[in-house]
Formats: C-alpha cells, structure tokens, sequence
C-alpha cells in the first residue's frame, strides 16, 4: 500500500539518542526508509587542543572523548607518545593500567547494556548497572581522585600507586560483580520480548562490518574473531589468559551477548592482574617528598622530564577501546607540542553503518540497533 | 441486627442509593428530611442530592487512590531498582503526588502555535472523564455500587473505547508527528485488543448469563469442595490470561506502552502537553489502570465476595460492607501490584509484532476459549 | 618482507617509496594510483581501513591511510602528498563504505577534496562554516556563531550580537 | 506457524519476574544502595580532586602551576605583598596537574566538590578562599 511519506527529526534532544544524535528519517508508516545520521553537536575541536596543549596537557582532553570508559583513552593516547619517544614502563605500572582499563570496559559494558535495555523500555537493568558502576567508580576515585575524567595514565607510567586498600576493594567488587551479571542474564537473556526485539534485527554479515570499518563488540558480533589485545598485543597482555568473545549471528542479540561476555572475561583478566602484580615498595606522594611528575622516576612512573619533546616522527598506534579500536596518529616536529593529533574513534567509525543497518526497520529497531553499536557522542563528535 | 439481616440476603439493595437511604432510616433521619423536601414539593431534588453525594464520594476515593497509585508506582520500580524512591515530602514521600499536582498546577499551560486550540484543549477532559464514568457500574463492595446497571459490562467496554477517540484527537491538534504516531499507535492497539478483551469478558457472561457486574460477582461467592473459592479464574484460566495481557495493553503500560514509547516518539500523544492538561492526561492512565484492574477482579477474582466469611461469628457480620470493600480493594492492588512489577522486569515490544499477537494470537484463542466455553456449558459441565 | 614492500613489487610504477611509520610500513604512492594501490592492498588481505589522517605541512598536504589485515595480522600505511594549492585526491568509497565518513571528516577538518566520494559535505562542522580548523593558517581569532534559520538549517554568521549569551 | 514454539511458556520472563521480585523483597544481599544525597553524603577519599588548596607558607608564586594549567584556569595575582594563584573553578578541569607540577608541593585538591555558585564571577576563588595554614607540629 503506497502512503505519503513522513520526514521525522529524531534528535538532536531525543530520549534515546545517547546524547546530541541527530537521524534525519524518511518514513513509510513506521518503517524507515531512509535515515541520514547527522552528527557534530559535540564537536569540541580535541585535535585541534590538541596541536595547541603539549604532550602532558592534552591528557585530560582526552578524557572527555568517551566519557564512559576514559581509562583506554589515555593510554591509547600515551602509547603513542610513548612509542614515538620510546619511553620504558614500569612493569607494575603496566600491571596497573591494564587493571583500570579491564575496570573500565566492564563499566562501559554495563552502562551500554542498561542504556540499551531503557531504550527497549525496561528501565531496571541501568538501575543495577549503576549500582556496580558506582563501585567501581568509588574504586577509580580511590586511585586516582576522579570518577570519570582521571588523567591517571601518563607518559612513562602512572600518575600514583595503587593506595593502601584497594585491592581488597577491587576483589570484593569481583566477586559481586560475578553475583549481579548473574542476575542481569536472569533478567535479560532469556526475556522472550527481548529475544524478539533483538534477534534477527540489524544484521551485518562479517564481510560488511569490516568494509565499514566496523571494531571492538559491534565486529566480534559478526563472527569475526578480531581482538587486538590478543593480535596485536600492547602492554601485559601478551602474558594473560582469556578468551576472545565471538557470536556469528551479527544481529543485536549477539552485540548484545558478546558484550554479556565481556564482561565475565574482563573480571577474569582482572583477577589475574590482582594475582600477578609485581609487588613493589609502595612509596607515596607524602613519603616521597615531592610528587612524581617532577622528574623522579618512582616504582609506577619512569623518568618524565617537565619539558618533554620527543623526536620528531609520526606513529600511528592503536588499542581495543571497550567500544572498538581507538587510535591515536601522532606527528611529533621535535617541539613541545605535538604537529598534529588525528584521533581514529570507534563510536564514529562504528556508526557510519547505521543508514544500511536500519533501512526497512521500525522506529524501535533503529533504537535497539544504535544502541547496541553503543556510542558516546562526545566520542563521535570528538 | 438489621446489618446481619442484610447480610443473610434477608434485605438486599441495589445500589449505594438504596443503601444510603436504608441507613438514613435506621438512624431516624431520613423522613424528617424527606418531609420538609416534600413540603416543598421538591422530592427528586433529595434523590439528585443523594446521587450527587455518592457521587462526589467516588471521585475522591478514585482520585485519592490516583495518586497513591502514582506514588505506589515509584515506590515499587524504587524497590526493584534498589533504591529509595521519593521519601522527603511526608512520611517516606507519601506526600509527593500532592506536590507533583502543586508543581503541574502551577505550570505555564502552553497550547502549540500551530495546535488546534479546541481540539486540543478538549482531548484531557475527553480521556479523563470516561476515565471516571467507568466506575459507575463497578461494584465496589458489597451495596457499594452507583448503579446496577443490566448491561453493566456493555457500558464498561463501550466507555472505555472512548479514550482512543481522544487520544487520536491529542496527538492530531498538537501538530506533532511524534504525538500523531503515538495517536495512530495508541488507536491501533486500543482496536486490535479490545476484541479479546471482550471476547473473553463474553466467556464470563455465558456462565453467568448475565451483563450485570452484580450478577457475575454474585455467581463467584461461595466454595467448590469447601476449600475452592468459586471464582472464574478456575473455570476460565485461559480467558483470565487473555483478559489479564489485553487489559495490560489497554492501560498501555509496558510491555504495550505504545502510546507512550518514551524512548522512541519522547513521550506519545501527550508530547506537547504541560501543565494541569499534562496532569489530567496523567490521572487518567492512573484511574485506567486502577479500573482496568478492578475489572479484572470483578470478572475473574470474585469481585468483593470473600470465600470463607460465611464462618465468620454473627457478631462481626456489621463489618461485612467494610470487609467486601477491602476485599475488593486488595484484589485489585494484588493485580495492579502485578502490573507494576511486569513493567519493571520487560522491555517494550515492536508495535508490528504487538498488533501481530493481537490479531494471530490472541483472538484466535479467545475465540476457541468461547467456543469451548459454550460446549462445555451446554453439554452441562458447569 | 614487509607488507610495503611487497605492495612496491606489485605495484611497481605507483609506489614512490617504502619506508617506516615508526614501527608500521609504509609506502608512499602516487596521487593518480592511490586507487590502484589501494585496491591491491585489499586484494592482498588489507581488508580494514583503520583511519584517514589529512596533515597541513605548509607547503603541502599529506593524506595517510592506515590498513590493516584481519587475515595476516600486518599493518600497512599508504602515504599521498599533494599539493597545497589543489588538495584533491581520489575517494577510496567504492573500495570500503567506512571510508565514506573518514573522508567527509578529513574535508571537513583539513579541507582535502576527495574526487568521486558521493556525499561530500561537512560532517561536523555545520555547513557554511569558513576555513578548516585544521589547517596551519586556519583562523583563530574569528568567532563564528551558529544559529538556526527560518527553515530549521544551521545559518553561520560572524555576529553573534543577537545571540543569547552572558559574558 | 511461526508463531508456535516453546517461547509460548513464557519461561524467560517469569524468570526475569522472580528476580525482580527478590529485589523487592531484598532477598540475599540485595539491599538500597542510594544514598539520600543532601541530608547523607558519600565518603571522599584522600586523593578526591576537588577545590584547590594552596599552602600559604609553601607557595612561592612561581606560576610553574599557571604555565601548565591546561586551560589557562590558574593565574598568580598579588595577596598581601606576596603572590598566589587564583583558581577560575568555571573552567577547570580537575585534572591535577598544577598539584603534579608544583615544585615546593604547595597545592593540593581537598574533597570539597560542592562548587555549584549563582555567578561566573564567584566561581574565581581568589587566594583568599584557598590558602591554608598547615599546622606546625
């Protein structure tokens, strides 16, 4: 049956648009025709901060990309002004920040989980994902003084040792955590409303997802087994146990699952780390006298001059984000400020799928589906 | 004793009028009264005043429990999601519905530029006082009816299908695509279930033989065996069942909220409403969802009859009124406890595949629930 | 054999050059081939364009692409320099659907035209916005205002006089 | 005939029921984790970056701090004949770095995070909202 078509402007201030997400629809009905994402609302200009900060400034920029998971964002970033320096790094200080970003992904997962089932209508699952990302938030502040923007990671190491109490902390956060996702797959997985709101929704064959450059989750999802921790090591991974969570179907539930998945494996990754960790003198900003970034190495932290300026260069270098493959190109002219920062962020590369993956859908299909490829805006925009 | 004679079915009343004016009497007030109206020449003008009472008392006893039910409303999804809920205003914030309607009061009511203003003003009232008149044929306890109407359910199901009427008129003058597809979706929902929901109230009627709520709840007092309450919950799971999911969709509460959908079309029909027309929008899914349930309880659950008070000392018998409307009073909280938790645990589902389980599901299996039904009761099994 | 290299083999008359991206090869190609080479590196494995990087030197663009193979586990980058005064380079859309924003942000940041891209339009500037804040010479001291116009489009205008705004 | 299959029961969804209504009910160590935020507040820990604090005897007014400051949030204005940095808490990011980079460890960031204020201007703490004495054992 031929109707009129209907233009419908979901955004930028929509409920279920993750922020300042704007999708022009063209409609049939409900069905969508066709949507044209529109995007920028956020635009903060970071790359341009970033030619403008040195080195060390543009670390709490890069914060407030994802603000979701901030953690891999500073250290995609510190590696690759360590890698165009070659900086060495304390072992236990690579021990440490793998444990803040495992922390951070399963935070990340739990928030896009909950902000995909309120999306669906069941408002209860982000209610108890913020109760156990509350703890691990108090756990972020305990180590590094902020919730969610840390500048924690830094050239040569960490800002501070892990403090006095927190590894009790973080392992009674471990194995709560393993209680409460025991309940949310109670809750969520076997849902049949769910499972017909998810499956066979959004369907992305593996051979598309990576034409659209399509990383992290959203790709794993697709039956492409691809994880750069395990390909492409970086820091201590190399010497880790996990496993590489992978669901052929392509459709949101198996996005959905993969993240489900996830998250048990970072908790795993996380008690390893707990195990593992170097033991070394713990030794205090109050002990030491004078703080670490003034130029003395510490136990977490190698030698970081005040004035850094690395050889003049260009690397590209890249790391597995919780929302996909986060990279950071930077050109170095041999001044304290870097020539030109590009940051290669998965939630935009991620979403340039969204047109192909939504057309013929209904109006809720297009919010399952953005909302399992799970962006932040402040990571689109940049 | 006169109360005990009631009870026996010595004395019955029709209706809450017939009740007032027997108690009336047997103070010793009503004749005084009545003369001095008769001196008057002025007799009906009494009746109008007795109805008119009964009437107010009503409304106030729906909209107190309105807004409990609003605070009730918060206070579960708070305890599912493991918080507090509202707790400053009054004790543990009971108090809150009372500050909800002082804020919405005291909103700027703002009408569209390009609404159509009678339309849109009209729509509240249109949806809040069918809202109301649903109760008129509900036989809250025992006596406790306004009246006994012989086509009672009739009545019920015909003024309930007022509100799409109004819905559809809400989202058309407020000029709004996201308000008209929620009209549109409300509509089609409010249609496509309202057959089951009659075609299995229609069940009940055959075993009955009666449209009269009076008759059906009077039907389900008593025992099988002794220990059976003789309710048609027992007689009728499968049409309980189905009336209970059509009723859930009437009320338009999650898993069927598509007149709302807040996360796909912000807030459904009612988008561009504020103020006290917002409120009365508000209320009325409210007193839908207290009525709806009430329905349910009159149908299946017995109504006010209480199985086992015909053991109760002859002393107590006074309280029988009190006792059949808390009865009452209880099996629909017990319902509306349900609906509550229900839309705390499901996501929404897809309007398509609401409207598919409406139309290839649901009636289908109302349908086989008549027709077995009307075999069963011919063939002399019940 | 590094993966540039084995692209210069193959392609022997695009390839400028190979070199090193710190630890990453990387091959420098020409401007008319990148296409070419662009469409050999997928034929080779390199399935996953993982970023376009546009960088103003003064006196000439650059334009990096990052690839990376999801079969051989290899990096490979292909570097194109163009001109300062015609920035424009082939669109590697029709090779890889994610390009198409990559690309549209590279116009829209450094202001690289890129030939044959369907949709070239900015991305997250709003449309009408003057220069490409990416580039050296770009103006900082300009402040540019976006409001909404009569029919809903972003209007960018230099006043911001009308602007709700405190100081 | 699609329709048909073993979902019918509905198994997931009492499922899903029962575990909601544990958290109703509270059963096995579910308990109301919010905290009624003005009346109670949450514990800070020790390294929480919140307002600044500047030691008045350790500070020199070097303005190591207002060269490294990310946003240009830290500038050293004069405070009884000696200088001290003004922190414009409207544009600070928390980051920490001024206290990373001062080199007669003089600053520092306390707990204090309620910094809500009605004007821009009241949000530029001054030397004398931030100086602190410390206390001579």
């Amino acid at each position: 049956m031929e109707s009129d078509e209907l233009f419908i402007n979901m955004g930028p201030v929509h409920p279920s648009t993750h922020g300042v997400a704007r999708f022009k629809l063209r409609m049939d009905g409900e069905s969508i025709k066709e949507c044209t994402p529109v995007i920028g609302y956020l635009h903060r200009g970071t790359e341009k901060i970033g030619e403008m900060k040195t080195y060390l400034q543009f670390i709490p920029y890069t914060d407030r990309l994802d603000y979701i998971a901030a953690f891999p964002n500073n250290y995609a970033y510190v590696k690759a002004v360590e890698e165009l320096a070659g900086i060495e790094v304390p072992l236990r200080a690579e021990y440490i920040r793998v444990l803040t970003m495992e922390l951070n992904r399963i935070v990340n997962h739990i928030v896009s989980i909950g902000s995909l089932l309120m999306d669906l209508g069941a408002a209860t699952m982000i209610m108890w994902g913020f109760r156990e990302r509350e703890n691990a938030l108090q756990l972020f502040e305990m180590l590094c003084g902020a919730r969610m923007t840390f500048n924690y990671i830094k050239p040569g190491g960490v800002r501070e040792d892990i403090p006095d109490g927190f590894i009790p902390k973080l392992n009674e956060f471990i194995k709560d955590m393993e209680k409460r996702i025991v309940d949310y797959e109670q809750l969520i997985n076997g849902n049949e409303i769910f499972h017909m709101r998810m499956k066979n929704i959004g369907v992305i064959s593996g051979k598309d997802a990576v034409n659209y450059g399509w990383t992290g989750p959203t790709l794993r999802g697709s039956g492409v087994d691809y994880d750069l921790r395990k390909y492409e090591p970086y820091s201590i991974y190399p010497d880790l146990d996990f496993k590489v969570c992978v669901r052929k179907e392509g459709d949101s539930y198996a996005r959905f699952i993969v993240r489900m998945d996830e998250m048990k494996e970072s908790l795993h990754i996380l008690r390893q780390v707990v195990d593992n960790m170097p033991a070394t003198k713990l030794i205090s900003m109050a002990e030491y006298g004078i703080s670490p970034m003034t130029g003395t190495p510490t136990a977490v932290s190698t030698y970081f001059p005040r004035i850094f300026t690395p050889p003049a260069g260009e690397v590209y270098s890249r790391i597995e984000a919780p929302k996909g493959e986060l990279g950071f190109y930077v050109v170095s002219d041999g001044t304290t400020k870097p020539y030109r920062v590009k940051i290669r962020s998965p939630s935009f590369c991620n979403l340039t799928a969204i047109p192909s993956l939504v057309k013929g859908l209904k109006i809720g299909d297009l919010i399952a589906a953005f909302g399992t490829i799970d962006v932040v805006l402040g990571d689109v925009d940049r | 004793m006169l109360f005990l004679a009631m009870w026996t079915g010595d004395i019955m009343f029709e209706n809450t009028y017939e009740l007032i004016v027997f108690i009336l009497n047997f103070i010793g007030i009503y004749d005084p009264i009545y003369n001095v109206f008769e001196m008057f020449g002025l007799e009906y003008l009494l009746r109008i005043i007795i109805v008119l009472a009964e009437i107010a008392a009503l409304f106030v006893f729906i909209l107190l429990t309105v807004m409990f039910l609003t605070w009730m409303e918060r206070k579960v999804v708070a305890m599912v999601q493991a918080r507090y809920g509202p707790m400053v205003t009054g004790p543990r914030g009971l108090l809150q519905p009372v500050m909800d309607g002082v804020k919405l009061i005291g909103k700027e009511d703002i009408i569209p530029a390009k609404a159509d203003r009678w339309v849109f003003t009209l729509a509240p009232f249109l949806i809040f006082i069918p809202a109301l008149l649903v109760f008129i044929p509900l036989p809250f306890g025992e006596s406790l009816i306004i009246s006994d109407l012989n086509v009672g359910l009739l009545y019920i199901i015909a003024i309930s299908a007022i509100s799409p009427i109004a819905i559809l008129m809400a989202g058309w003058a407020s000029n709004n695509k996201y308000s008209l597809m929620g009209a549109i979706r409300a509509v089609a929902q409010d249609i496509s279930y309202t057959i089951p929901l009659a075609l299995a109230a229609i069940s009940v009627v055959l075993l009955t033989g009666s449209l009269s709520t009076v008759d059906i709840v009077t039907a389900q007092s008593g025992t099988w065996f002794g220990f059976i309450p003789k309710w048609f919950i027992f007689l009728q799971p499968l049409g309980f069942i189905l009336f209970l999911i059509a009723s859930i969709a009437e009320m338009g509460r999650i898993p069927f909220d598509f007149q709302e959908s807040e996360s796909e079309l912000v807030a459904g029909f009612f988008t561009e409403y504020s103020g006290m027309k917002f409120a009365m929008f508000f209320l009325a899914e409210y007193a839908h969802l207290f009525s709806v349930s009430a329905i349910v309880v009159t149908l299946f659950l017995g109504g006010w009859s209480v199985p086992f008070l015909s053991s109760i000392p002859a002393t107590f018998a006074v309280l029988i009124p009190i006792i059949s409307l808390a009865a009452f009073v209880i099996k629909t909280y017990v319902i509306i406890f349900f609906a509550m938790w229900l839309r705390d645990t499901v996501p929404r589902m897809r309007i398509d595949q609401l409207l598919n389980i409406g139309w290839k599901i649901m009636i289908p299996l109302a349908l086989l629930n008549l027709l077995a039904t009307a075999i069963l009761l011919t063939a002399g099994v019940f | 054999m590094n993966s540039a290299e084995e692209l210069k083999n193959l392609l022997p008359g695009s390839v400028i050059s190979t070199g090193l991206q710190l630890n990453k090869p990387m091959a420098v190609v020409k401007k008319e081939d990148l296409v070419k080479a662009a469409g050999k590196a997928k034929e080779i494995g390199f399935d996953h364009l993982s970023v376009i990087t546009g960088i103003d030197y003064r006196d000439h663009f650059e334009v990096i692409y990052n690839f990376f193979s999801y079969s051989k586990k290899q990096n490979l980058a292909i570097k194109v320099n163009l001109d300062h005064d015609k920035p424009e380079v082939d669109s590697l859309t029709s090779l890889w659907k994610g390009a198409d924003w990559l690309e549209r942000e590279t116009f829209d940041l450094v202001g690289i035209k890129f030939i044959g891209h369907p949709n070239l339009i900015r991305i997250l500037l709003p449309d009408g916005w003057n220069g490409h804040p990416l580039r050296k010479d770009y103006d900082m001291n300009t402040e540019q205002f976006v409001t909404i116009g009569d029919n809903g489009d972003d209007v960018v205008s230099p006043d911001g006089t009308n602007l709700l705004r405190r100081k | 005939m699609t329709w048909i299959s073993k979902d019918w029961a509905m198994g997931g969804i009492i499922k899903g029921l029962i575990v909601t209504l544990k958290h109703v009910f509270r059963v096995g160590n579910r308990p109301t984790v919010t905290v009624q935020y003005p009346y109670e507040k949450m514990p800070v820990h020790p390294r929480f970056r919140g307002l600044h604090a500047i030691d008045e005897d350790a500070c020199i007014g070097c303005g190591i701090c207002e060269v490294n400051c990310p946003n240009s949030t830290i500038t050293i204005v004069k405070h009884n004949t000696r200088w001290y940095p003004q922190v414009n808490m409207g544009m600070c990011l928390f980051c920490g770095i001024c206290v990373d980079v001062c080199p007669m460890n003089a600053m520092k960031m306390t707990g204090n995070y309620e910094l809500a204020d009605y004007s821009r201007e009241s949000l530029i703490y001054g030397p004398d909202r931030l100086l602190f004495k410390k206390e001579v054992n």
